[in-house]
């Protein structure tokens, strides 16, 4: 442990950490648009700028290593006044179309603009025009928002190890793009998506769906392979219209194609709803009353049991059900039909 | 003819861009002409390609060296060469209206030349030359009697500072580097000399490239590396032939290769070509680039000489840093400590351009006014224009007025003023420059030369470099100058890298020398220097006209009338200020004001 | 997992994700890793990225080829002989951890002998890697300080699948990467509960917590926990059920979740087999291919509107929780069975059931979760075993002993070298192999719903490599009528040099081209797995 | 094209030489970087095209484009700014016929761009035409010059 000053206080930091590291340990709070501790800091924003005693100038805190003894100052009138230039620098190039933004409430950027109450950047002139639309079915550019914090190209590059998209060109016409400006052809992970500290990435399927403040947030676990990573289910009038995940979680927030974009089957409408009966031998499937049909199994399953003996049933359990919903079943098999026959699909 | 000549003929990129190399074949094919045979050259005569002597207005320039006797000639075109010959080769009469004048010989006199000091006399292409004049006894003194610590110390003691910009102490920064634990270490040469303005390393590298070589493997002795790199741009076609064959003399002797002088050291060099971005003068750009990547600059720290290259321990120096590092080893410290100012030890060579006589490429000590360099060795301002100021460090400097012409320039005079050192660019400016003007050309340079990671540089600079551009069209509001300042003292306080750091410094030394001329260009909507043409009104005098109609064919809005032969009107209300007609009059009648 | 059952004791992941990037070696075999498990891949990636190893042994140049150090590109079926050719090539160097191999296992010497034939050039005629590949692979393995196996279908969807996985299991115990920390031997599941699934007892010979039917102290305990008599036959495995149906023994059953109609290897067959029942009831939340041949469908509750547990591959059980409402009359799962079970046994039928209650009721009867309840759930997961409220979870097991029987050591066991089931011969000249892709999963219910991914992947396709290709006289997404012994289907051709020679692979999640229609049903004797990953086939445009 | 690609890569890559080389390699040899052996080598090397494109778009040397038969380059320092470059530039413009916004004349023939500085800022301005550096122009004498290459 190293022990250092951070806007006065007397902090204790682990070894190797960087100055916004030690400040957030903590709980001192410097603005950040580029940092996500999850990759390799980048320093692009110049918004965790801080002073450090013996430094002739701020220097980020996201890249700089604290050290013991190291003296630091988060916040002061020049330290503010550069913070505040840079967001006004970013406003001046971008659209400011909050009212219409998917990503209004949850913007870093806008968070930011509040803070420094910027109503107008005293910085006009050029804004970059991106006015592309991309087919594919998930991922929604709208890169005239784009601040270039460059956490989508890193998260693609470091995370997933796709490298799909990259920086193009250089300086004010600084782009993220896929290579020659082609269609997104990727895994569609929508990683980019949960870092975009901005509107600048969305999901498609979000486009008209509540924001992120106007849903109810469940905490669950994906349905989908073994890896059994954490999501939020964020839903509205009983529909579910957005998936994502906590950085804090032992997935690290990171979701694959399915478990991110793959929520539509639970509010398809080729869901069963009612249940069913094929009533002769041969005949369609009708709908009926639960009473009905479990009244049919029961029977069928006594007489079955009554004529063949219980072996003559079996059972196969899933794979994508509950332990609780399995656990049931097994007993299920094995005290109410009385039989060993009992399985699941592991093994395909 | 029992006498030895030598004929050198000056083959930098100013030399051959007059045609030096027809002056070469004119000598060939005329001394074969005259009866001095080929095989008689060789003996008797020899024909030599040296590298920049750093006059290369003059261009093309010949000695002539018979018996020892020197004669300088100046502008010399291949039709001139005949009569050189007949005359002073053969009639031992040299032709006296062709020689250099006086101002040829104050130019090189009130120089003090280290890193200059055989460029010109030495064929580049030839490890012989070099060899000739001492060459490698730098690096076989520190690789065969100095401990790497001792090479260390001597450059520490030496006082020479980073001449790329910074001014960083070159022996600390390879102390620091020499400390880390590491199992390679890398020497990289930055020849990625980006500045407008600047072509000292580009002379250096194609006038005397072993001199880069040597001095890189004495640092990389010193701080224990075995592999360099010389980053070099590639629109210095030149200088990258000279190097490469230099190195593969280099290796051919045995000074670049395995167990170098008998020991146990070793050290190749390699060349990376720069792809043309001015960023990747900054060392972490640098570094980015010879990675394969987008130049873009890490933060710092950590600093390159603790985690650069690969992530490995790595010295970047410039080319004349490294040029200035054989001397130091053979001469001493003391040496190099005697020369210069208290705070910066040595010479800095400088590229004098601009409105001035004499430019070229000269060697000063440290610490010499600036009223010498632009009075004694440029010979003062072209057109006897009047002096208005002095542009150094190119983008990232700023711009020094007349009141400060008695500036001793060092490091910390020119940081005093609100300029820097940068590479060594100076660019004299006379009074028909526009200083406004001169402020949006370097941001519209380093706006473009942003690399886009950081947020003040990328639109900070587009911000300065577009309130800019609307005070020249004359739409310059009043507050205009006020954030100028602020927006530029921000970009320059939080900017990632030493570009954005120092982008606003021409913004802020002009307004602060010259704010009077913003203040024209905003209030008065005028342009004191007549240089920005929206500002300015265009007509054309009836007396000078000759009605040819160049004028009225360049105009692209129609606003020129009149008849073939008669004088030519111009109407303002239609007038764009395009300045089009102004320069297409070849009789000086189309007027500005 | 019977397979590393009877070598360890337990046959789940040995070690956690989390541990991944810091191995310094990985052997990722018979797992697709970024196409299956994407998220456990990242931790892959992200160990190469730190500098690890990764040595990717796949009959298909799957997209984590990329980042592997050495690709072993082993002929379908051959796992074993290239695992046992490793050991050959860790012994033959000294290369193995004699310490471990003293302290903790036993069986070396008669497993050492069985081991002879496997010489890497034996390796290299039966697998198709080349000799000094496999020496390449042994060394980079078992020269790491912290090694990781990594597997699959890839290695268990075989006949000799059993052996497969025994032959990984003595590759760890050989260079001791067991019982640390960022090692181990890691099956990868498939599916989001597999892994509880089993826990829970839904396997035909064990009770809940692999506690074995047969034996009659743990019969006593669940009987007297349960309150009724139980069979002491162990069950039929699903494998053996179509046989069973198709000869009349078995008249009903009872399917919730699944949609073997589509998932089981030769379908067609086993179609037969459901429609021969007396009595099926399928219970789901879409009408599946199964749905549609039963008699009585009871709609469920999705995953986003129950509450309850998983347990992931990592034996890290977490919460499920609510998000909305179910649609229609819709229930979920555990109510529907909570009610059968009611009726069945005569009990309230109105009575409702807690899940909650239900996890407790397992930790009493399953020393492996006893620690946990939803209380210390809701605040983070838990790996078991976790047997006591202060037991903060086990991220690897086997750390001081292997519970296999009362030595605590592992058992080396030999491996045989054992051919495929169906080879390719004359008629059916090409080996198929199936598996998932990255936008699908399993029979395409949930992920063929979802429009993104219906789009970005709408049909099926069957990977042919471009020398066989031009055999054919195919072009890229022309047609093709593939045919195995047991079925015939048109997939549209993807000309790719994913797959070798005369190896094709189909993904299983299309009805319409159900690869499981030509797939062979051919078990594994121990562990009565389908060899889904490999058969012959024969292809015409 | 595939072996001309191959033979960049023998040369490169193999050599431990980073894209960099590789994109100038290609641009030697084809005159332009085209899409398609960007492709080839990104499955080559396994380093995905976005870097690739993002070397191409950050270096002002790379050219996605063909370039005209005859490069002309016209120097933008310092010193032949205030020297007139601009007006050498519109003289340029003018005499090839070429819009604001494009570099390529229609029949292939010219490519005009601008270079920061070649450090020839003692002949300023200055042109270069395929990498022939002419020193101390005018507008006069670069349109003298142009017609040498328009032959």
């Amino acid at each position: 442990m190293i022990s250092l000053t951070i806007d006065e206080k007397k902090i204790e930091a682990p070894e190797g950490a960087t100055v916004l590291e030690a400040a957030r340990l903590a709980k001192i709070d410097i603005p950040t648009l580029c940092h996500d501790p999850r990759m390799k800091p980048h320093g692009a924003c110049r918004l965790c700028i801080v002073d450090i005693a013996g430094l002739p100038r701020p220097v980020t805190s996201c890249t700089t290593p604290a050290t013991d003894g190291m003296v630091v100052t988060t916040t002061n009138p020049r330290l503010e006044r550069l913070r505040k230039t840079t967001v006004e620098l970013l406003l001046s190039d971008h659209p400011n179309d909050c009212m219409v933004c998917i990503k209004a409430g949850d913007c870093t950027l806008q968070n930011l603009a509040y803070k420094y109450a910027i109503r107008e950047s005293r910085f006009k002139g050029a804004v970059r025009q991106h006015n592309r639309v991309d087919n594919n079915p998930f991922i929604m550019r709208e890169q005239d928002k784009c601040v270039l914090c460059g956490l989508c190209v890193r998260v693609c590059d470091e995370v997933q190890g796709v490298g799909a998209i990259g920086y193009a060109n250089r300086g004010f016409e600084s782009d993220i793009c896929p290579p020659f400006k082609n269609e997104l052809n990727c895994e569609f992970c929508g990683q980019c998506v949960s870092v975009c500290p901005t509107g600048a990435l969305s999901a498609k399927m979000w486009a008209g769906q509540p924001r992120l403040e106007g849903m109810e947030n469940t905490e669950t676990t994906c349905t989908y392979c073994g890896c059994g990573c954490n999501i939020t289910l964020h839903s509205h009038a009983n529909k579910v219209v957005r998936v994502s995940s906590r950085s804090d979680n032992h997935n690290r927030g990171w979701l694959c194609v399915k478990g991110r974009f793959g929520y539509e089957f639970i509010n398809s409408k080729d869901r069963l709803t009612t249940p069913l009966i094929r009533r002769e031998k041969g005949g369609k499937l009708e709908p009926a009353t639960w009473d009905e049909a479990l009244d049919l199994v029961v029977a069928k399953m006594s007489a079955i049991k009554e004529q063949h003996g219980a072996d003559a049933i079996g059972g196969l359990a899933s794979a994508r059900c509950t332990n609780e919903e399995n656990y049931l079943f097994q007993k299920l098999m094995r005290v109410g039909i009385g039989t060993n026959n009992v399985d699941h699909c592991a093994r395909y | 003819m029992n006498s030895e000549i030598i004929v050198n003929v000056c083959m930098g990129t100013g030399g051959i861009a007059a045609g030096a190399e027809m002056v070469m074949t004119a000598f060939k094919e005329e001394f074969e002409a005259a009866g001095v045979k080929n095989a008689r050259i060789e003996e008797r005569c020899r024909l030599h390609k040296v590298g920049c002597r750093g006059f290369c207005a003059r261009d093309v320039l010949v000695d002539i060296n018979v018996d020892g006797e020197v004669s300088t000639y100046q502008y010399i075109q291949p039709e001139m060469v005949k009569r050189l010959i007949q005359d002073h080769v053969i009639g031992k009469q040299p032709v006296t209206e062709w020689l250099v004048g006086d101002d040829y010989h104050v130019f090189h006199d009130n120089q003090t030349k280290i890193v200059l000091a055989d460029l010109g006399k030495i064929n580049p292409e030839s490890i012989d030359d070099y060899l000739g004049v001492g060459g490698y006894t730098a690096a076989k003194k520190a690789l065969t009697t100095m401990t790497p610590a001792e090479v260390i110390v001597t450059v520490k003691n030496s006082g020479l500072r980073g001449r790329g910009g910074g001014g960083f102490p070159t022996g600390l920064k390879w102390s620091l580097c020499a400390a880390n634990e590491a199992d390679q270490r890398y020497v990289i040469c930055n020849a990625d000399e980006g500045d407008p303005g600047a072509f000292m390393d580009r002379s250096v590298v194609e006038g005397n490239p072993h001199a880069v070589i040597e001095g890189m493997i004495v640092t990389a002795y010193a701080i224990g590396a075995s592999i360099g790199y010389v980053y070099i741009r590639a629109e210095y076609p030149l200088a990258v032939d000279r190097l490469r064959i230099a190195i593969a003399a280099a290796r051919e002797r045995g000074y670049l290769g395995k167990k170098l002088f008998g020991g146990q050291f070793d050290f190749d060099v390699k060349i990376k070509l720069g792809a043309g971005a001015f960023v990747c003068g900054e060392e972490t750009a640098l570094i980015a680039s010879i990675e394969g990547e987008r130049g873009m600059p890490r933060a710092k720290p950590p600093f390159p000489a603790n985690k650069g290259l690969w992530g490995k321990p790595t010295i970047i120096n410039n080319v004349e840093t490294l040029a200035n590092i054989p001397p130091i080893i053979n001469k001493g410290a003391e040496w190099f400590a005697s020369i210069g100012s208290e705070k910066s030890k040595g010479t800095k060579v400088i590229a004098l351009t601009g409105k001035i006589r004499n430019t070229g490429l000269i060697e000063i000590p440290m610490g010499m006014p600036l009223n010498d360099i632009i009075f004694k060795i440029g010979g003062g301002i072209e057109g006897d224009k009047l002096f208005k100021a002095v542009q150094t460090g190119g983008p990232s400097g700023g711009c020094i007025p007349q009141q400060y012409i008695d500036l001793p320039v060092d490091y910390e005079g020119l940081k005093s003023v609100g300029s820097m050192m940068g590479s060594g660019g100076m660019v004299v400016l006379d009074e028909t420059d526009c200083m406004v003007n001169i402020a949006k050309f370097f941001l519209q340079f380093t706006q473009d030369e942003s690399c886009g990671k950081c947020v003040p540089c990328r639109i900070g600079t587009k911000r300065l470099l577009e309130i800019l551009t609307r005070i020249t069209e004359g739409k310059g509001k009043k507050g205009d100058i006020e954030l100028l300042q602020e927006l530029a003292e921000d970009v320059r306080d939080s900017s990632l890298c030493g570009l954005g750091m120092s982008a606003p410094n021409p913004v802020l030394s002009t307004i602060k020398y010259f704010r009077h001329e913003y203040e024209a260009h905003i209030n008065q909507k005028k342009c004191p220097a007549k240089v920005c043409n929206k500002l300015l009104t265009f007509f054309i005098r009836q007396d000078m006209c000759v009605g040819c109609g160049m004028c009225l064919k360049a105009c692209s809005v129609n606003a020129i009338t009149g008849e073939k032969k008669q004088p030519h009107h111009i109407d303002n209300t239609l007038c764009i200020q395009c300045g089009s007609c102004f320069d297409v009059c070849k009789f000086s009648a189309v007027i500005k004001d | 997992m019977a397979g590393l059952a009877a070598k360890f004791g337990s046959g789940a992941m040995s070690n956690s994700v989390e541990g991944i990037s810091r191995n310094e070696a990985l052997f990722v075999i018979g797992s697709n890793t970024t196409e299956n498990h994407p998220i456990i891949g990242l931790r892959m990636k992200e160990a190469v990225a730190r500098g690890a190893q990764l040595i990717v042994a796949d009959p298909r140049k799957i997209p984590l080829v990329k980042f592997a150090t050495l690709w072993l590109r082993h002929k379908p079926g051959t796992d074993s002989v290239l695992l046992n050719a490793m050991m050959h090539v860790i012994l033959a160097e000294g290369l193995e951890d004699k310490t471990f191999i003293a302290e903790r296992t036993e069986g070396f010497a008669e497993f050492v002998e069985s081991l002879k034939e496997f010489t890497p050039d034996f390796g290299e005629k039966i697998t198709g890697v080349p000799a000094e590949d496999i020496r390449k692979a042994a060394r980079i393995y078992a020269s790491a300080g912290n090694a990781g196996i990594y597997y699959a279908m890839g290695i268990t969807q075989h006949v000799m699948g059993t052996n497969n996985v025994h032959a990984v299991g003595n590759l760890a115990m050989l260079t001791g990467n067991l019982g640390k920390d960022a090692a181990g031997v890691n099956p990868l599941r498939g599916q989001n509960n597999v892994q509880g699934a089993c826990d829970m007892g839904c396997l035909p010979d064990v009770f809940p917590g692999y506690q074995k039917v047969a034996i009659p102290e743990i019969r006593q305990k669940f009987e007297s926990a349960w309150c009724a008599a139980l069979s002491d036959v162990p069950g039929l495995p699903a494998s053996e059920m179509t046989e069973a149906m198709l000869a009349g023994r078995m008249k009903g059953m009872y399917i919730f979740g699944e949609n073997p109609a589509v998932s089981d290897p030769n379908t067609n067959h086993a179609v037969k087999g459901f429609e021969s029942l007396e009595f099926l009831v399928v219970q789901d939340i879409f009408l599946t291919e199964t749905a549609e041949l039963a008699d009585v469908v009871l709609p469920s509750a999705s995953f986003a509107e129950k509450n309850g547990t998983f347990t992931c591959s990592e034996r890290r059980v977490q919460r499920v929780r609510p998000a909305i409402a179910s649609p229609g009359a819709a229930r979920d799962d555990l109510a529907i069975i909570h009610e059968i079970f009611q009726r069945l046994t005569g009990g309230d039928a109105a009575a409702t059931v807690q899940p909650a209650e239900v996890f407790n009721e397992v930790a009493s009867l399953w020393a492996g979760i006893a620690g946990m309840d939803y209380a210390r759930l809701d605040r983070d997961s838990l790996q078991w075993p976790c047997p006591t409220k202060d037991h903060p979870g086990t991220p690897y097991l086997f750390e001081k002993t292997f519970p296999r029987n009362e030595t605590g050591k592992a058992l080396f066991t030999k491996v045989p070298y054992v051919l495929s089931d169906e080879l390719p011969d004359a008629e059916y000249p090409y080996v198929l192999t199936t598996g998932r892709e990255l936008f699908h999963y399993h029979t395409g219910t949930m992920t063929r719903r979802s429009t993104g991914l219906a789009a970005v992947a709408p049909e099926a396709f069957v990977e042919v490599n471009p020398a066989d290709a031009k055999d054919l006289g195919v072009k890229d997404k022309e047609m093709l009528t593939v045919t195995s012994r047991r079925g015939t289907i048109r997939v549209k051709a993807r000309v790719s040099d994913i797959v070798p020679p005369k190896v094709v692979f189909i993904p299983f999640h299309y009805k319409e081209a159900g690869a499981n229609r030509l797939t062979s049903d051919a078990l594994d004797p121990i562990c009565k797995i389908m060899e889904a990953k490999v058969c012959a086939v024969r292809i015409e445009r | 094209m595939e072996e001309a690609l191959e033979g960049i890569y023998q040369k490169t890559v193999a050599h431990g030489d980073n894209i960099i080389t590789v994109l100038q390699e290609i641009q030697n040899t084809f005159g332009y970087v085209q899409e398609e052996s960007v492709h080839w080598f990104s499955a080559r090397t396994n380093i995905p095209a976005s870097k690739f494109y993002g070397v191409i778009t950050f270096y002002s040397q790379f050219h996605l484009t063909p370039r005209g038969k005859n490069i002309i380059t016209v120097c933008s320092g310092t010193v032949c700014h205030v020297k007139g470059a601009s007006r050498i530039i519109s003289r340029l413009r003018d005499d090839l016929k070429l819009p604001e916004g494009t570099a390529t004349t229609k029949d292939m023939m010219f490519t005009l761009e601008n270079v920061n500085c070649v450090g020839a800022c003692s002949i300023a301005p200055v042109v270069l035409v395929n990498n022939k550096v002419y020193g101390k122009m005018n507008p006069e004498k670069i349109s003298k010059t142009l017609k040498t290459y328009k032959e």
